[in-house]
């Protein structure tokens, strides 16, 4: 019966990934691909990964929806060429017919392969649990045994801000604040604010123990800056650049200076002092989520700033 | 205070981002300048430690692989962080003088950040650290590319974004059917384990299809030339010189490391293969180029064919060869990093000095701008591995170690490739010796950029004479081929 | 370590630092960088002589740095290196100063002396390279630093002439590398000289050691500009005088004869040479190229053409005594490389002047010069008679020592090549010479400067007079213990009796 | 055959229609959809295979799926910023080299 789920679920993802990459309407494909997000979290919750399930809901789905749907609306006015499944001819779908044939194939063989993990890195992640200061082991894993990756990964997360602001032109004309004029909807999002800022910083918290984390809680912090912005509340501060990358770079400044402090103490980068490895980690989590949610906003925010401009054309 | 050396290779580097992110103009140069003179400090310290202790491996956060992820310092490791730290440091240098500030204020982080990214894949040691430091370096190089702005920096900057993101997940692939078949993301632990079974192989296969593309091997290269050669000079030279080595070097660190030389001989022979169609196809499109930094680009791509060639040389039936060939590699891979370096810093200058891009635009340079035509000339030595050179140290190594395992195509192909790049160094030449009327009609770059680019080509003649300071650092063959 | 065994160092050094120093001089500085690049070829020249006694005291002194795993560059001072280095030493110091004079108010001279002392320094390098490696180093520098000397002028037909020689050159190069790689690949790190481990080597594997002697030769063959490597030599024309006196006497061809001599007597020795057959095809094209370049120049009418072929002719005479076993050729063989340098650089000069002064490029309009240009002419009359083999200039002891030698050998057919030889080049200097000193002067001279001088300037006329003087002196007093032919003897009894 | 190693084989299925569609696609955004469908195809193989070696689940993979989406977020957003910067200069949104002969 299950094996029945699993499978109806595969097609469905499977389906829905065709869908989204070969129907004519560019905004029903982005549709579909939000919608296969959503599958997808229940996926992973087959899968026993429930962390995954909220950051794939929150984040992939989420958050690259929103961004591809934005995106979309100024994508409008391109030369908007229909998907050419019509040019068999053509040697290009030739290549990519057998490549995606081909990586399929060979996938396929590699998987059927009994497999036989001569480590057992699971067992390794449940002896050392006690000494992470967490006692949910995704936590344990991102924060602390591999901590270095997470830094790492949150310095990508701040290049690609970085990006969006190197491309932000200096001549355009400021961001003009369209919020909501519906008062009633403004009362309704002043009152949201806090409580989806409490959900997140819930998930935060949450994390030490259960399913949750930095990501996710700032992925619904940065959904609480975007209500924010649209219902016109100072987002003058975005506007200021100190506090745009302040922002940006806070978690991982406190990070670097969490993590570089034991080389003090001649203890290596990123290690945790004893018995408070648990706290620091909160700490670092706080910073991550805060920046984290700035820097998806931002994203959000920049790509306000430059709507498609005719006079431009070359 | 012993962790500081290796941890300082990824935190001074963090600092500067954090510092060029957060603090006004005057400042951020400032710090900018004062910690890459902590991080040539930083390496030098790091090169005294492995003289008196040898390889050494670090655990980040105090946990041990595989749990944790171990940094390692080896000869390899040490050589890459040095070089990138030497031509890092003059690259900042000329751009500091090159840019405009509205662009040398966006420079800062991205140069910082990249410099993170190649220090973290030097020294990692874990699979899927390397993929984090991959996409690092991959999104903080299509920054620098767009740092342009305009429509031709802007496709250039797509074209290598996507490049860059389906080659990350060609080797993240690979990294999830290796995690599964042998539970672990460490490589020295997989490398004891490791068997050339069909899933691994196509767990490899992926990974070297997807770091192959990110180092632009024929035939995955057609992102590479409008991307190196449309950046801003000092990005040019940055992303020719050190950044398609981070992927290049990850292919080297798995084939040694999990003993690939032992492999069937086609793995070898097929790379030999791309990297003789790189050399020849690279040298081709370079001798048919109008516009003198495209010229320089499609160099680049010929010169990583010329990388290429160490595979099918690394054997275990020969280990002196194989060795030989792999030393080869390294000074081939060191004085390429020099001498394009030096290159892109020249090919700027001259194109300052003329504000045009036309190779036509370049007559009488030579005449009057001297100093930049000898420094692109010097680099232009070491390119065609003509001695005395890095350049021709490497060839020379490879050659002898093809020679010596009877495997003469690639010599063939080597002389060949020589012949070419010989022929479009001196194409460029040929146009500055031009004498035209009209005086000295030239702007007159600043005395530092010109430095700049000079030096660097100077280490790269230099590393003909010092190259057994470089190779001493390696570990001698019977480790290589374990 | 001693000073003195670093002095091979040091005579590379002094051209190359000489060479640094110059590019980096401001273009207008010329007093300075006169100063400087004639200070140090005399600097060069005081310790040539030094190392030189050294070496006649039986002293080999040597530096050497590892490059590559068991690959050293090795400067060794041995007694035919001194033979070239004295050589490219003195011919620098006249060469720069005809140079000084000759580019006077000409552009890019900061340029042109930089590239010619680097060019300088490789040649020195060539000469105390103390291995195959070392050797190949310098070998192909020379390549790259004659380049910019070559197509100096700028204008499209040298920047072609620019091409032309970088095509024969590298490719020249590129087999030379391939032999160098299989030499080491295969015979192992030899030195110059160690010919007992080569002629093992030889008996083991033949063929092998047949390709290596084959692509070593083909390589070096070509700036040697042996029959049908030659094509470069009278295209690369079109260069200023001194680069020319330079390539034909002092630096490019000299190196490619110079790198078969020492491949023949030092990698391979010229015992093992003989006995493997190879130095027969080598004698026979060395002979071919002598009568081919006679022949060639007799049909030229532009001077500095027909002495280019001259040249092509006359370095084949180094190539053939090297050929002919047994020490007489050698002796003929090693000393027409002093001779040729000297008698061909006198040639150039004068040539030089010819056209500086009056712009006289073609023989025709020769007639009627002596009277104008005496001195000038006096010179080059000297040198024409010394490549013809008219005693007693130097041209005729390396005629008369091949010739000895290929008796010696038993090669008596050489004898006719020689006698062919002689008579095509009497055929194609004696009707210039007659139109110097006999005939009367043809209306204007095409472009007459310097009228206040009598002759030409001295810059210009006095290097011309010395290496006239200077080959003369060879001849005449070939019997002194200073003389290039006793250094000749000294070496070939060094070879032959171990 | 576990639900762990039918997602694996979904994700093998999702990594080929990305692959397939990251090459047929010139659109930009068609083509940054193709790469998520193949990021989240090659997250399930990682941790579908991985839990199906051992039978339950393993949090490692499960928390580098974690690092992964957010740096393939990371990375679409970028790609993103560029894509309308190019569509806003050019009206394009296709690369110059796809644009066909118009």
């Amino acid at each position: 019966m299950n094996e029945l789920i699993d499978l109806t679920l595969v097609c469905i993802l499977l389906g829905l990934a065709s869908l989204s990459l070969f129907t004519q309407s560019l905004f029903r494909a982005v549709m579909f691909f939000i919608l296969l997000g959503l599958i997808l979290a229940l996926v992973w919750i087959r899968l026993d990964a429930p962390d995954i399930a909220l950051a794939e809901a929150a984040i992939g789905a989420g958050i690259t929806g929103i961004l591809l749907l934005d995106a979309l609306a100024h994508l409008r006015a391109t030369s908007n060429t229909p998907p050419q499944l019509r040019q068999l001819k053509q040697p290009r779908f030739w290549l990519a017919l057998i490549s995606g044939a081909g990586v399929i194939l060979l996938l396929a063989l590699a998987i059927s392969e009994p497999l036989a993990p001569a480590v057992a890195l699971d067992l390794q992640v449940s002896e050392n649990l006690t000494n992470s200061g967490v006692t949910h082991p995704i936590t344990a894993i991102l924060l602390n045994f591999r901590s270095y990756d997470t830094l790492l990964e949150v310095a990508v997360l701040v290049l690609a801000a970085l990006v969006a602001v190197t491309l932000r032109q200096s001549d355009e004309h400021p961001v003009v604040n369209e919020y909501l004029p519906n008062p009633l909807l403004h009362a309704c999002l002043k009152l949201f604010f806090p409580m989806i800022f409490l959900v997140s910083m819930y998930l935060l918290w949450a994390g030490a123990a259960q399913p949750g984390g930095a990501f996710q809680a700032g992925a619904v912090l940065a959904a609480a800056f975007v209500l924010f912005y649209l219902v016109g509340l100072k987002t003058q501060l975005a506007q200021n650049d100190i506090y745009l990358k302040g922002g940006w770079i806070f978690g991982l400044a406190l990070f670097v200076l969490v993590g570089s402090m034991p080389l003090l103490y001649g203890q290596p980068f990123l290690t945790y002092p004893d018995s408070q490895a648990g706290i620091f980690i909160l700490l670092i989590e706080l910073g991550l989520t805060l920046s984290i949610g700035w820097i998806l906003f931002s994203m959000f925010l920049l790509s306000q700033s430059s709507p498609l401009q005719k006079k431009d054309s070359p | 205070m012993v962790h500081f050396p290796m941890a300082g290779l990824v935190v001074f580097p963090l600092l500067g981002a954090l510092v060029s992110l957060a603090l006004s103009q005057r400042w951020r140069t400032l710090m900018s300048f004062a910690l890459i003179l902590a991080l040539l400090l930083n390496n030098a310290l790091l090169l005294l430690q492995f003289y008196s202790q040898g390889m050494f491996n670090e655990a980040m956060g105090n946990w041990p692989a595989p749990l944790g992820i171990e940094l390692r310092i080896d000869g390899l490791a040490l050589i890459f962080s040095l070089m990138s730290a030497i031509v890092a440091s003059i690259c900042a240098l000329y751009a500091y003088v090159y840019l405009r500030p509205a662009q040398l204020k966006l420079f800062w982080p991205f140069f910082w950040f990249l410099w993170v990214a190649l220090n973290s894949i030097w020294l990692s040691s874990d699979l899927f650290n390397l993929y984090v430091g991959l996409e690092l370096l991959s999104l903080a190089a299509v920054g620098l590319v767009a740092l342009s702005r305009d429509a031709l920096s802007l496709a250039a900057a797509l074209r290598y974004l996507f490049a860059a993101l389906l080659g990350s997940i060609g080797y993240l692939l690979g990294v999830a059917l290796l995690y599964a078949t042998y539970g672990t993301l460490s490589l020295v632990e997989l490398s004891q384990h490791f068997s050339l079974t069909l899933s691994s192989s196509v767990a490899l296969g992926f990974m070297f299809i997807g770091l192959l593309m990110k180092t632009a091997v024929f035939p995955m290269h057609s992102w590479l030339p409008p991307a190196h050669g449309g950046a801003l000079t000092p990005v040019s030279a940055l992303l020719s010189a050190l950044v398609i080595k981070a992927s290049f070097y990850i292919v080297l660190r798995l084939w040694t490391e999990l003993s690939l030389d032992s492999a069937p001989t086609s793995a070898g022979l097929l790379m030999g293969i791309l990297g003789s169609a790189a050399i020849l196809w690279g040298g081709w499109m370079a001798l048919h180029q109008t516009h003198l930094k495209l010229v320089v680009a499609y160099s680049t791509l010929a010169q990583i064919g010329y990388f290429m060639l160490i595979f099918p040389l690394l054997s275990d039936t020969n280990p002196h060869a194989s060795h030989l060939a792999f030393q080869g590699g390294i000074l081939m891979l060191l004085a390429h990093a020099l001498a394009k370096a030096g290159m892109f810093l020249a090919a700027g200058n001259l194109l300052f000095c003329t504000g045009q891009k036309d190779l036509h635009s370049l007559a009488g340079l030579s005449r009057y701008r001297p100093l930049n035509i000898f420094a692109f000339g010097l680099a232009g030595v070491s390119i065609m591995g003509l001695p005395p050179s890095g350049g021709f140290n490497g060839k020379w190594l490879i050659i002898q170690s093809a020679m010596l395992q009877s495997q003469w195509q690639w010599v063939l192909v080597i002389l060949l490739g020589s012949l070419l790049s010989a022929a479009y160094i001196f194409r460029v030449f040929s146009y500055t010796y031009q004498e035209v009327e009209g005086g000295d009609r030239f702007k007159q770059p600043s005395p530092l950029l010109e430095w700049s680019a000079l030096s660097l080509s100077v280490l790269s003649i230099l590393l003909g004479f010092a190259s057994m300071l470089v190779l001493d650092l390696l570990p001698s063959h019977s480790v290589v081929t374990q | 370590m001693n000073i003195m065994s670093l002095l091979p160092l040091w005579v590379l050094m002094t051209s190359f630092l000489a060479a640094i120093v110059i590019f980096l001089l401001p273009e207008e500085r010329h007093r300075l960088r006169s100063t400087i690049n004639i200070g140090a070829a005399i600097i060069k020249i005081g310790l040539i002589i030094l190392l030189i006694r050294l070496v006649a005291q039986q002293e080999t002194p040597e530096v050497s740095l590892e490059v590559l795993p068991g690959l050293s560059l090795v400067l060794r001072a041995d007694a035919l290196a001194m033979l070239f280095a004295g050589l490219s030493s003195i011919l620098w110091l006249c060469t720069t100063l005809y140079a000084i004079g000759y580019l006077e108010n000409a552009p890019n001279r900061s340029r042109f002396f930089g590239y010619f002392s680097l060019c300088v320094a490789s040649t020195m390098g060539i000469s105390l390279a103390g291995n195959l490696f070392t050797f190949l180093i310098f070998y192909e520098l020379l390549t790259l630093s004659t380049y910019p000397l070559v197509v100096h002028r700028g204008t499209p037909q040298s920047l072609k002439a620019g091409r032309t020689y970088l095509a024969y050159t590298l490719s020249g190069g590129v087999v030379l590398l391939v032999g160098v790689a299989l030499f080491y690949a295969f015979a192992g790190d030899l030195a110059f000289g160690q010919t007992a481990q080569m002629a093992e080597f030889t008996h083991t594997s033949p063929i092998a050691s047949a390709i290596i002697f084959l692509l070593l030769i083909g390589g070096m063959a070509v700036k040697a500009a042996l029959f049908p490597f030659h094509g470069w030599l009278p295209t690369a024309m079109v260069a200023p005088a001194p680069v020319s006196a330079l390539l034909h006497a002092v630096a490019v061809v000299k190196a490619g004869a110079f790198g078969i001599i020492r491949v023949v007597y030092d990698v391979f020795g010229i015992e093992l040479a003989w006995q493997q057959g190879y130095l027969l095809p080598l004698s026979l094209i060395a002979s071919f190229t002598i009568l081919y370049g006679s022949w060639r120049a007799l049909q030229q009418t532009d001077i500095k053409k027909r002495l280019a072929f001259s040249t092509v002719s006359q370095v084949s005479y180094i190539i053939l005594g090297v050929t002919l076993i047994g020490p007489l050729g050698t002796i003929g063989g090693l000393v027409h490389l002093l001779h040729q340098g000297l008698m061909k650089v006198t040639l150039f000069f004068c040539a030089g002047n010819y056209a500086e002064t009056l712009g006289i490029h073609k023989i025709h309009e020769l007639n009627g010069t002596g009277k104008r240009m005496p001195m000038t002419s006096a010179a080059f009359t000297l040198g024409a008679l010394g490549m013809i083999g008219i005693p007693p200039v130097a041209g005729f002891i390396s005629k008369w020592y091949l010739g000895t030698g290929a008796l010696a050998a038993g090669m008596d057919w050489v004898i006719w090549v020689l006698i062919g030889s002689s008579l095509l080049n009497a055929a194609y200097f004696l009707p210039v010479l007659y139109r110097i000193w006999f005939l009367p002067q043809q209306g204007q001279w095409p472009h007459e400067s310097f009228t206040q001088w009598r002759d030409t300037i001295p810059l210009l006329l006095i290097p011309a007079l010395i290496t006239a003087a200077l080959s003369v002196a060879a001849g005449l007093f070939a019997g002194s213990d200073l003389s290039p032919l006793s250094w000749a003897r000294l070496i070939v009894i060094r070879e032959y009796q171990p | 055959m576990s639900s762990y190693l039918i997602f694996a084989y979904g994700g093998v299925g999702l990594c080929g229609i990305g692959v397939f569609g990251f090459i047929l696609h010139t659109h930009l955004l068609r083509r940054l959809i193709a790469f998520n469908l193949l990021g989240s195809g090659t997250f399930l193989i990682l941790v579908g295979l991985s839990q199906s070696g051992r039978g339950e689940a393993d949090y490692i993979p499960q928390a580098l799926v974690l690092t992964g989406i957010v740096v393939a977020v990371a990375a679409t957003a970028l790609a993103l910023v560029l894509i309308r910067r190019w569509a806003a200069l050019t009206q394009h949104a296709t690369l110059p080299e796809d644009q066909g002969p118009s």
